[in-house]
């Protein structure tokens, strides 16, 4: 078991005794690898790991997400193998709402629990989903803007891609939001960020270049297009002029916020839904009763309450303390 | 001037081969097998790990994972040959899936009438690449880079930007487990289909054809071949392939048409040839290579995952073997070729 | 020239080298003295262009070793051999087609301007535009070579070697591809640079030409020395006695064979730039020779006949019904083959075996609906192998490794096996030794006795005078004159081609 | 024969070319304007849009986003002309920003050494790369392909396989528009870098060296070139602008190391330099060609959004304009070379 947890990174457990009972991986899978939203998840699921080495169970987690970030293809590989593999256990973040339904069947079908996390899948044989609700964090966006503009104004809204459910959960929800106060008007909503910072960016330059003098609010709603649409308002100088609001935590942005360069991020819980997604992995393995469907919630952090502790727990967390500061 | 009659070494002279060449000749076509037997090995001899990798339920995996690499790879195999390259691999992949998709559910189009559209879809794509390449005389990178384009813009837009589902269909049942072996229906279909276009490159005069424009074109153009025409025909034909391996995407996602699919699955299709012993100069290439090239790509995939690898030592890894695999592949050609 | 006396400037001793299933070279040995000229013959494979490449260190002898002045030299790379003062013309050519004719001539050793590492282009033209007239060619220097003719391409090649720092320069038939006029420029550099103290190997296989340049002779037959000669004490009958280990009657063995109808007519064939109303027949069971300058158009009207270039004007027909040159299919179908001048870039797929550049023309021939037929492609790959006396070691051997000579009879097998009306030969014996030359000739005697009509364009005056029914002067793409086989003279044809 | 005295046209012969090459060498030079001419008249006419196309926001703007391309055209226009590929671009632009972010964040290091190390390493991975080619005797294509995958897998591994945030610099500076001209910094660093490379591949040994490598390499060899030597200098050389292309890059993200960044920018390069007249069968390009070429698809990209045009227009749009930018030039080639 020690190799494995060496080569999957997942940081040993502290002063724990030699867990015994028979052993249990669960295969967390996230959707990429490389964003702060997912070191937090996997840092949520760490914690769960090594709670319940505490209590004598022998699980391991094997962190494993697909090369290319937006490959379906690579994901589907990833829980066809596990499959395979015969873990005790998945936890799936999947790219695709449809496509991974029947690889996640086939696990079922193997006797291998799947708790869905951070967006839907398409199927009723899943052990549990482990989510924020994305139309409500929308919504709250949206309540936001309106509230930020006095009801009255001109917004832009860049969109994140084409079949990222997740996202476009969100744009529904802000622009719902947005058509019941009538002095609003969305002067695009047809652009896309694109999947990296710099898309974002020149995406957003392009956009602003049209409409940067004529609007007065601006929603992204995720974290490389928000990342990407400050890069954007800062070259035209707009940053803290109109009303910003964004979608996801990182340094940056929360530092913008503080700055006022950002007037409203909507935040998840990642940590707490890879927490919530370990933990009813193992009550399922355990053939518990599980709910189906767990709201980890959304919060609205804004340039005022950025300082309590409860958002500030929420915008870091102990990442360090559960995978070790590397 | 000497009579044939009087030569009796002649006899002898025409015999398949001289020993010499048939011993290159098995080197060839063994070369890409060495690199296969290496990677099983790296991955058998791991212990905890090499039992699963040797399992037959991995075996399945792996091959209903190759099928689409595969599929584009016999296609592409065909256009290195010709010294061209075919970029749109994946566009075409994702094209054809929506195409099926909408066809299927907007216009209820029975599911059999959605896989023939792709596929003729496909290698209209491809006849187009084709007719570019000749018309406006620009190198196939480029043409196939725009299509690449294209076809992807095309495929969002007749999804209307969004993935297509169809309904469920017999179609879906081709990439399952459920064919005569245990393994899958398009398994079987990879095979049939490369055994005919490997006898196709051998023994017929368009496969002669291939490999002479992709080794010379100026003197196959002088010796009377239809260049042009046969270019057409190479890429066209290519296309239903890569048409047919949408239909497998299509299948493996269940019945969706995803506009944003296979993106990048130019660089597996093309290693896999490549990785196989073809020449991106023309002129050479094999179906068995290919094939063994594609397996190697997913055997690398689904033994990394085993050993529960970072991803990016992944990465890592799958780029040292595509160069080791080709330099491998030069040197035995090297050593087995001119001295 | 008595340059016996001196000592050897470079020794070959005990060359030996193999390829899979060839001994090339087995012990060959000669040495060459400054101020010589050291001819080498052999017959087509007989392992000359081998023996150069190893002096040019492009290959590694498997035994034997190299002295310069006395001493043993190791030459691995082209570059140490060049640095040594070993020049090379290598048969095939080996320009860069991008680059300019003056850059090209000083390709490796690029004259330095006013920067480190900077080039100056003033210098080089001027420089490179001194050496070429030397050579009696009229070109201008910044022109990228690829738009040149071959013999243009040819006298760069030679430029370039010739105007390097030399101890000893090997011409691997530096004249096949070149006319009268430009040979004549060729030797007397080659002159000049012998009485300048250098040593020059030259090869060839022409023997007027070796027996007027030449001091020495040394003869190579299957990979082995047979003999050095001084020229004095030698005849061209005894040498190819040597060469081929047989005597030959005759060298223009024509048998005129009667004529038929016209098989190909053009009226007023009109290219711009390059043709102007080109009026010619060729009938049936006739030799035509197109004679003429390097870039008189020859090429081109052969082209244009093949389909392989656009024309603006002008009316074709074939056997007596219109044609319209459209394509090389289509000339193919219609009964025309063309054996290209340039073997290596238009007529071989070099990768490919002797068989299957041997049916490449044909391949309706050999197969049933679309299938190939290996067994009647082995057959028909043996026989010419057989009847041109192509040195092979099968005929499934790569035609890249042929010798250069061996390689120009597949690409006449190509065509023979086709079954032409017409055929078209652009320079057919470029680089094909003695012995085999007369194989060609009475083969092609073959097949004007057979009905077939023949277009042939050579730069060998003597052969156009021994082997045409009738000779075509071109002159700046016109039509200069035509001249019957009985009336046709050295003189007669010279005369047309400069337009005097 | 005549002697060289008794030529007076040989002197106007030396001169730099004859009226029909100069003509030629014009129309040669003009070809990619022709193009972006196109680009330009095409949005400008557009009512609403137009304006603000033609702005000098907007060409600060499009000229700011080019850069990071432009300068991967620099380093790739040599590589083609040499008649070598380098697919590892995307993946090296990321692997040197990393490697200065985390250099100046996690060794706090100073960014004057973030950005000489970037470079440097830049140039280090182009030299193994062209190292690779010449000593195992594989095609660029594939050693590129595999130092794309390593390249990516080492950015996540230094990066922890995230995002890393250095400490604001001066070299967040280098892209924003506050350099003389209104233009940022990195605008006049393309500039300068663009005459220097333009004179190089002109002038100097090295320049013509790789022309002659790219057009005829075996007869480059021949003629005494250290064709391998030349090779590894032409990659390492490269790659130092893809380091510096990865710095921009760095910069534009105000001090982000993304290893994800620049995926399928290889292509984008590649396009550049082929629509601006380099030849992927080498010993053709020119830099001021490439640097069109990478406006041509900046502007392109910069005018359909103004449009607001959905996104699969865009990509249909640029998959046209690559396919006929590059056969306007080669209908221009014919047109002006042999008759
Ligand atoms: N690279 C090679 N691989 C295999 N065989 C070769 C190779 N190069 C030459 N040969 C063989 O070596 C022999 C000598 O060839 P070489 O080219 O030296 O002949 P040559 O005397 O120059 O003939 P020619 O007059 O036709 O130019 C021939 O039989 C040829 O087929
Ligand atoms: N690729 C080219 N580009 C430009 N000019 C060319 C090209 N090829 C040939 N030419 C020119 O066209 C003219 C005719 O050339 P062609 O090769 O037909 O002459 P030829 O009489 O067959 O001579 P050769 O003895 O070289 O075969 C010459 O002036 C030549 O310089
Ligand atoms: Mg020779
Ligand atoms: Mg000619």
């Amino acid at each position: 078991g020690g190799k494995k947890d060496a080569a999957t990174g997942t940081g040993s457990t502290p002063g724990a005794a030699a867990p015994a009972g028979p052993e249990i991986d669960i295969a967390v899978i996230p959707k990429g690898t490389t964003h702060d939203y997912w070191k937090s998840l996997h840092a949520g699921a760490a914690k769960a790991e090594q709670e319940a080495k505490a209590a004598g169970k022998n699980v391991h987690i094997i962190w494993k997400g697909p090369v290319r970030e937006d490959d379906r293809n690579a994901q589907t590989d990833v829980v066809q193998t596990f499959t395979t593999q015969k873990v005790s256990a998945m936890v799936l973040a999947p790219l695709d709402s449809e496509a991974l339904a029947r690889p996640v069947e086939a696990a079922e079908d193997a006797g291998i629990p799947v708790v869905i996390i951070d967006s839907s899948l398409n199927s009723k044989k899943i052990a549990s989903y482990v989510a924020t609700d994305n139309e409500k964090g929308g919504a709250l966006a949206g309540t936001q803007m309106i509230k930020l503009l006095g009801g009255k104004g001109r917004i832009l809204v860049l969109r994140y891609g084409i079949g990222s459910a997740s996202t476009e959960q969100r744009e529904k929800g802000f622009l719902d939001t947005i058509k019941t106060a009538p002095g609003i008007t969305v002067v695009s909503s047809d652009q896309y960020a694109g999947p990296t910072v710099d898309t974002a960016y020149k995406s957003a330059q392009n956009v602003l270049g049209r409409y940067g003098k004529q609007i007065d609010g601006v929603f992204t709603p995720n974290e490389s297009s928000t990342l990407g649409m400050r890069l954007a308002l800062k070259d035209i100088n707009e940053l803290g002029k109109l009303k910003f609001v964004g979608f996801d935590s990182s340094g940056p942005l929360i530092d913008a916020l503080k700055a006022n360069e950002i007037q409203a991020l909507v935040v998840q819980n990642p940590f707490q839904m890879g927490y919530m997604g370990v933990n009813t992995a193992l009550d399922a393995i355990a053939k518990k009763q599980v709910p189906a469907t767990i709201d980890t919630g959304v919060t609205l952090v804004t340039p005022e309450n950025v300082g309590d502790p409860k958002v500030n727990e929420l915008i870091n967390p102990p990442i360090d303390k559960y995978l070790g500061a590397s | 001037m000497t009579t044939v009659q009087s030569d009796p070494p002649m006899q002898a002279k025409a015999a398949p081969s001289s020993p010499g060449a048939r011993v290159q000749q098995i080197m060839k076509s063994l070369g890409p097998f060495i690199g296969l037997f290496l990677v099983v090995v790296l991955f058998s001899i791991q212990p905890g790990v090499g039992k699963t990798f040797l399992s037959f339920d991995n075996f399945q995996l792996v091959l209903s994972q190759t099928v689409i690499v595969a599929i584009g790879a016999l296609g592409m195999t065909m256009i290195i040959i010709s010294s061209g390259i075919d970029l749109s691999v994946g566009s075409v992949v994702a094209l054809t899936g929506v195409a099926a998709a909408v066809l299927m559910k907007d216009h209820h189009m029975p599911a059999i009438v959605g896989l023939l559209a792709a596929v003729i879809l496909g290698g209209i794509v491809g006849a187009i690449n084709g007719g570019l390449i000749v018309a406006l005389r620009v190198t196939p990178f480029i043409v196939t880079l725009g299509t690449l384009e294209v076809a992807r813009g095309v495929a969002k837009w007749i999804g209307n930007e969004n993935a297509v589902y169809a309904p469920h269909s017999w179609i879906d049942q081709l990439t399952q487990n459920t064919a005569p072996g245990g393994v899958s229906a398009a398994v079987w279909i990879v095979i049939a289909l490369a055994i005919l276009v490997h006898l196709m490159l051998k023994f017929t005069v368009f496969g002669r054809s291939i490999f002479a424009i992709g080794s010379n074109e100026v003197a196959s153009r002088l010796s009377g071949l239809r260049v042009d025409a046969l270019k057409i025909s190479i890429y066209a034909l290519a296309g239903l392939f890569f048409g047919l391996s949408g239909i497998m995407q299509f299948a493996r996602l269940s019945g969706m048409g995803d506009p944003t699919i296979a993106q990048g699955e130019e660089l597996d299709v093309i290693a896999a040839v490549v990785i196989g012993g073809g020449s991106l100069s023309g002129g050479e290439g094999s179906i068995l290579g290919s094939l063994i090239g594609a397996l190697i790509m997913a055997l690398l995939r689904n033994g990394s995952q085993l050993m529960g690898w970072p991803s990016y030592i992944q990465e890592i890894i799958i780029g040292v073997v595509i160069v080791v695999a080709v330099a491998l592949d030069r040197i035995r050609h090297r050593s087995a070729g001119k001295a | 020239m008595t340059t016996s006396t001196n000592a050897p400037l470079l020794q070959m001793e005990a060359i030996s080298k193999s390829f899979p299933g060839v001994k090339a070279l087995q012990d060959v040995s000669f040495d060459v003295v400054p101020g010589e000229v050291h001819a080498i013959m052999g017959e087509n494979g007989a392992g000359k262009s081998t023996l150069m490449k190893i002096l040019a260190g492009a290959y590694k002898a498997d035994t034997g070793r190299i002295l310069m002045n006395g001493h043993p030299i190791e030459a691995r790379t082209p570059q140490q051999a060049m640095e040594l003062g070993i020049q090379i013309i290598y048969q095939e050519l080996n320009l860069v087609p991008h680059l300019s004719v003056a850059e090209n001539i000083f390709l490796g050793r690029m004259t330095p301007g006013a920067f480190p590492g900077s080039v100056s282009h003033r210098k080089m033209r001027e420089q490179a535009q001194k050496i070429l007239a030397d050579l009696g060619l009229d070109v201008d220097v910044s022109k990228p070579v690829n738009q040149l003719s071959i013999a243009q391409q040819q006298l760069v090649e030679i430029a370039k070697a010739t105007s390097r720092k030399a101890l000893v320069i090997a011409m691997d038939e530096p004249s096949a591809t070149l006319t009268e006029h430009e040979q004549e420029s060729l030797w007397r550099l080659v002159k000049r640079l012998r009485d300048s103290g250098i040593g020059i190997i030259y090869i060839s296989h022409r023997m007027d030409e070796v027996f007027m340049l030449a001091d020495r002779v040394t003869v190579l037959r299957d990979g082995k020395t047979i003999k050095t000669h001084y020229m004095s004490e030698t005849t061209p009958e005894h040498l190819i006695g040597e060469m081929v280990g047989r005597s030959l009657e005759s060298n223009f063995p024509k048998v005129v064979a009667p004529v038929g109808k016209s098989v190909l007519t053009i009226k007023g064939l009109n290219r711009k730039g390059v043709l102007r109303d080109i009026n010619l027949t060729v009938n049936a069971g006739e030799v035509v020779a197109l004679a003429g300058l390097v870039g008189a158009g020859r090429t081109e009207i052969a082209r244009c006949i093949f389909g392989a270039d656009p024309y603006d004007s002008g009316e074709f027909t074939l056997d007596g019904k219109p044609y319209t040159p459209k394509s090389p299919y289509k000339a193919t179908h219609a009964g025309i083959g063309f054996v290209t001048e340039d073997r290596k870039g238009q007529g071989l797929i070099l990768p490919m075996s002797v068989r299957e550049n041997t049916t490449l023309a044909s391949l309706d021939l050999v197969s049933s609906i679309g299938k190939i037929s290996f067994k009647k492609e082995r057959d028909a790959a043996s026989k010419y192998v057989a009847s041109l006396r192509t040195r092979t070691p099968s005929v499934e051997q790569r035609v890249g490794n042929l010798s250069g000579g061996n390689q120009q009879k597949v690409v006449l097998a190509k065509w023979l096996f086709r079954n032409t009306k017409l055929l078209i030969l652009d320079e057919p014996t470029r680089g094909i030794d003695v012995g085999a030359k007369v194989e060609i000739y009475q083969l092609i005697n073959e097949l004007a006795a057979q009905g077939i009509a023949i277009l042939m364009i050579s730069s060998e005056l003597p052969e156009v005078l021994g082997m045409a029914d009738r000779i075509i002067v071109i002159n700046q793409g016109r039509v200069a004159g035509e001249l019957n086989r009985d009336e046709a003279t050295q003189e007669k044809v010279g005369a047309l081609a400069v337009g005097a």
